[in-house]
């Protein structure tokens, strides 16, 4: 039985993929761009994940009432994501500035436009 | 020695080099018809183009030997081998993605099966 | 015909994972006990050790700003480099100004 | 001089540098130069240093980033980040602080044209300093954001003459593509992380040697789909030919010789030598009949992809009429010799010829970083001054830039091959491991060379025919642009001269580093543990 997390994350990967091979607009491909890392984050959180008996997990932070019994999810897999999502909203600033400046030369977003180099 | 390589190595081929070319430029001057000597056989002819040839539409470029000819005959012998190349690679942003994923894909059936 | 080639190896390359993902192969799925003690035992250091040894009592924060301090500093470094390069692709062309 | 206590400078200088750019510009635009070069300057000094130290004494440096030791209390696996030096990285370090000087010399003159320079020495800093990272790390995640560091400098100066829509396509290409590949490389690094729960290099190799699952296997082939795409192999190379030549020629000189490398090459090499270790997969485990990865079967998957790569990069060079494009694809059939060595090194494991072949991948691997640098700031120096760098508009160039188109007789017979050079000694030692290992791919290696051959007697013959109207007024260029190019000269030459003592004392025993006979990565982190 695999997990729906991960089942998830992977369909999330192969979506993103998927639009890189159907869809032309630019605007769209960093839109997959984003999906392809949101799906990464996914898998990566879920991994973290902690399932103990009669311990609900809670997140990783210690409030002063440990008194309750509960178990702490991975904190290393969040300190990950955090910043793989910095990383991800970097390359997606770039995109952006890239695409305006493609616009600008080509006047269309169309991902087949941009063929001039060939050859 | 394996893994090495001597430069007195190149020094010898080198000279067995100068010797050979002297060798055939004898026996090509013995056995000529003369051509060599007069007419057009005189004139410096470097792959393919000839320097006081005008081609029509290039007159700019008259007279210099300019990198379209040269080994223009190893371009002609393998043009099919190059045109495939050539338009393997349309610029198209898809055939790069196509390209990596099945790159990705050869790899990992490759390390799944004998890995 | 790429296209349709990449798409199988798209799939391929799905399953594959798909396959990994099976927690009887490979990646294990919500841990407890013998098994969070042996795949997860950097996280268990960090979740006992972390306010001791940092003192944040949030351990996320302790691994951002201390264990993994580097990594953060290479965050900001890349949001730098990221605002540096949009300004620079976004600035007037030569053209322009002339 | 101690090699621990200079390590660190390494990434704080030029991340000092990089950081204090856009204020130090406001003093004007000496103040900007003089400052790039100052920083890029320093950094060849301590990655010098660096590298002294490590061949010196032989021995892997361990740096812990915030404590004494990366383990934790009373436990016996790392938490921290480390840095782990072998000679392999120092010798990285060393070619990417050299060059990267030499590109910042020449942007001086190069770059005199252009506007947001501020921005442009910002993002060249960057750029070397996310190679200097890549090349000193030991661990996984922080190889990724260091990756991430470099790739995204380069995308931004790639595109960074963006009135041209040269670069703007260009860019768009190589950004989307190569962000996919980092995501498949981040996938990876997820992958071991869930089954393998660490993330520092050396411990991982641990871990992986004493259960190889078929997680293991995916996170590899994660691995090498998305490190052949950043160091350009073929059939994912497209992306170099069309974003070297549009990016400025200091630039190209950079990417050609250096981010290919480190964040390919090097890369590569660190994950199939040191996480992957060989020597437990092929010979220990074998030996003990316990599951392991089929290390020569991933060797014969790089080969089949060098030959390719050797094949597709060298022809394509012959028909390109583009200067630039033609070194690009040069660059491309360079990249594979170096995965082939880098493949017999691996397929041959524990035998010398696949030592031979390793050190000879190590040795071409810096002997090209330094030879395309110098053919690319020639190309830098012919568009500055003619304007145009059509190979059909060119002819003739040997009479007004005498000093120019001998930089480039010298870079173009070094990459050739020729004998007093450089280029001959790496390219003998792959030549000759690859024709002992399998004749076959001897000979591939040979008819990659004699298209090399071609493309390059393409590019002579027109610098040496007669002079056009087109580069009457071609004039040899200033000391800045010259400076860069003679000392690139001069390093293609002294190391032509010593080439079987460079081999022997600093190549083969980096190639014997890296082998890791006696898992040397892996003790170096392990041993530290004990003193916890």
């Amino acid at each position: 039985m695999i997990p729906f997390q991960f089942i998830t994350a992977f369909l999330m990967m192969a979506i993103g993929i998927y639009a890189f091979l159907y869809k032309r607009n630019l605007i769209k491909l960093i839109l997959a761009l984003n999906i392809i890392d949101s799906g990464i984050h996914l898998l990566l959180v879920s991994l973290g994940y902690r399932m103990e008996l009669n311990e609900p997990p809670t997140a990783p932070i210690y409030t002063g009432y440990e008194t309750l019994k509960s178990a702490m999810v991975g904190p290393l897999p969040q300190a990950l994501v955090l910043t793989s999502i910095v990383i991800g909203v970097c390359v997606l600033a770039l995109a952006m500035a890239l695409t305006i400046n493609a616009y600008r030369h080509y006047g269309t977003l169309d991902v087949r436009a941009l063929r001039r180099l060939r050859g | 020695m394996f893994g090495y390589w001597d430069a007195l190595y190149f020094v010898f081929i080198f000279i067995i080099g100068l010797i050979l070319a002297w060798l055939l430029n004898e026996w090509a001057k013995k056995s000529g018809m003369g051509t060599r000597e007069t007419g057009d056989g005189t004139k410096i002819f470097i792959s393919g183009e000839d320097p006081d040839k005008v081609v029509p539409g290039f007159e700019h470029l008259e007279g210099h030997f300019t990198g379209k000819n040269v080994m223009w005959g190893l371009t002609y012998a393998l043009k099919r081998f190059f045109r495939v190349l050539r338009d393997d690679h349309t610029g198209l942003l898809t055939d790069y993605v196509s390209y990596l994923l099945i790159t990705t894909g050869f790899v990992l059936g490759v390390i799944l099966i004998w890995g | 015909m790429k296209r349709t080639l990449a798409f199988l190896s798209l799939l391929f390359v799905l399953g594959a994972l798909l396959y990994i993902s099976n927690p009887e192969y490979g990646l294990k799925f919500g841990l407890g006990g013998e098994d969070w003690k042996n795949l997860r035992y950097t996280d268990d250091y960090y979740i006992t050790h972390g306010v001791e040894e940092v003192g944040g009592t949030n351990i996320v924060t302790d691994i951002v700003f201390d264990y993994r301090g580097y990594d953060t500093l290479g965050e900001a470094t890349v949001l730098f480099t990221a605002i540096a390069g949009a300004v620079a692709l976004l600035r007037p062309w030569r053209r322009d100004e002339e | 001089m101690n090699g621990e206590a200079i390590l660190p400078y390494l990434i704080i200088i030029p991340l000092f540098g990089a950081f204090a750019m856009p204020i130090v510009s406001l003093a004007g635009k000496k103040a900007r130069e003089a400052w790039a070069v100052i920083i890029s300057a320093l950094t060849l000094v301590v990655a010098s240093a660096v590298f002294y130290h490590v061949w010196k004494t032989k021995e892997i440096i361990v740096y812990t980033l915030g404590a004494k030791t990366p383990f934790g209390q009373g436990v016996g696996f790392p938490i921290r980040i480390v840095w782990e030096v072998d000679l392999f990285g120092a010798i990285m370090v060393l070619t990417v602080a050299f060059v990267s000087l030499m590109a910042v010399l020449y942007s001086l003159g190069y770059m005199k044209h252009d506007t947001g320079l501020e921005k442009y020495y910002t993002l060249i800093l960057i750029l070397e300093l996310g190679m200097l990272g890549i090349a000193i790390t030991g661990d996984l995640f922080n190889f990724y954001v260091f990756l991430e560091i470099m790739s995204i400098a380069s995308y931004a100066l790639v595109a960074f003459r963006n009135d041209t829509w040269e670069g703007i396509e260009a860019g768009v290409k190589y950004m989307f593509v190569g962000s996919i590949a980092g995501s498949f490389i981040l996938l990876g690094i997820a992958l071991l992380y869930g089954q393998y729960g660490t993330l520092t290099m050396g411990y991982i190799a641990v871990k992986i040697a004493e259960n190889p699952t078929v997680t293991a296997k995916v996170a590899l082939a994660l691995f090498i789909a998305g490190l052949l795409f950043k160091s350009g192999a073929s059939p994912v190379h497209m992306w170099l030919a069309d974003a070297h030549p549009a990016a400025p020629s200091s630039i190209s000189a950079m990417l050609s010789g250096l981010v290919i490398k480190v964040g390919g090459i090097y890369a590569m090499a660190r994950i199939l030598f040191s996480i992957y270790s060989p020597m437990a997969h092929s010979i220990v485990l074998k030996a003990y009949l316990q599951p392991y990865i089929n290390m020569s079967a991933i060797g014969w998957l790089i080969i089949i992809f060098a030959s390719l790569t050797l094949i597709i990069g060298n022809a394509m060079a012959v028909i390109q009429t583009d200067m630039k494009r033609l070194l690009a694809y040069s660059s491309v059939g360079q990249i594979g010799y170096i995965l082939l060595g880098l493949g017999i090194g691996l397929a041959a494991y524990g035998t010398q010829t696949g030592e031979v072949a390793l050190a000879g991948a190590i040795y071409h691997t810096v002997n090209h970083a330094i030879m395309k640098a110098l053919l690319f700031l020639v190309a830098g120096v012919v568009i500055h001054e003619v304007g145009t760098r059509n190979l059909n508009e060119l002819s003739g160039l040997a009479k007004t830039m005498p000093k120019t188109t001998f930089a480039f007789l010298i870079g173009a017979a070094a990459i050739v091959g020729l004998p007093p050079l450089n280029g001959f000694a790496s390219k003998w030692l792959i030549y000759e491991s690859s024709a002992v290992f399998n004749p076959v791919l001897g000979a591939i290696a040979i008819i990659g060379t004699a298209f090399c051959t071609a493309a390059y007697v393409r590019v002579l013959y027109t610098f040496f025919g007669r002079p056009s109207e087109r580069v009457a007024n071609a004039r040899d260029p200033e000391t800045s642009m010259m400076l860069p190019m003679l000392l690139l000269v001069l390093a293609i030459v002294i190391m032509g001269l010593l080439p079987w003592q460079i081999s022997d004392k600093v190549m083969i025993p980096t190639a014997r580093m890296l082998e890791q006979f006696k898992f040397e990565y892996i003790n170096a982190l392990m041993s530290l543990a004990g003193g916890a």
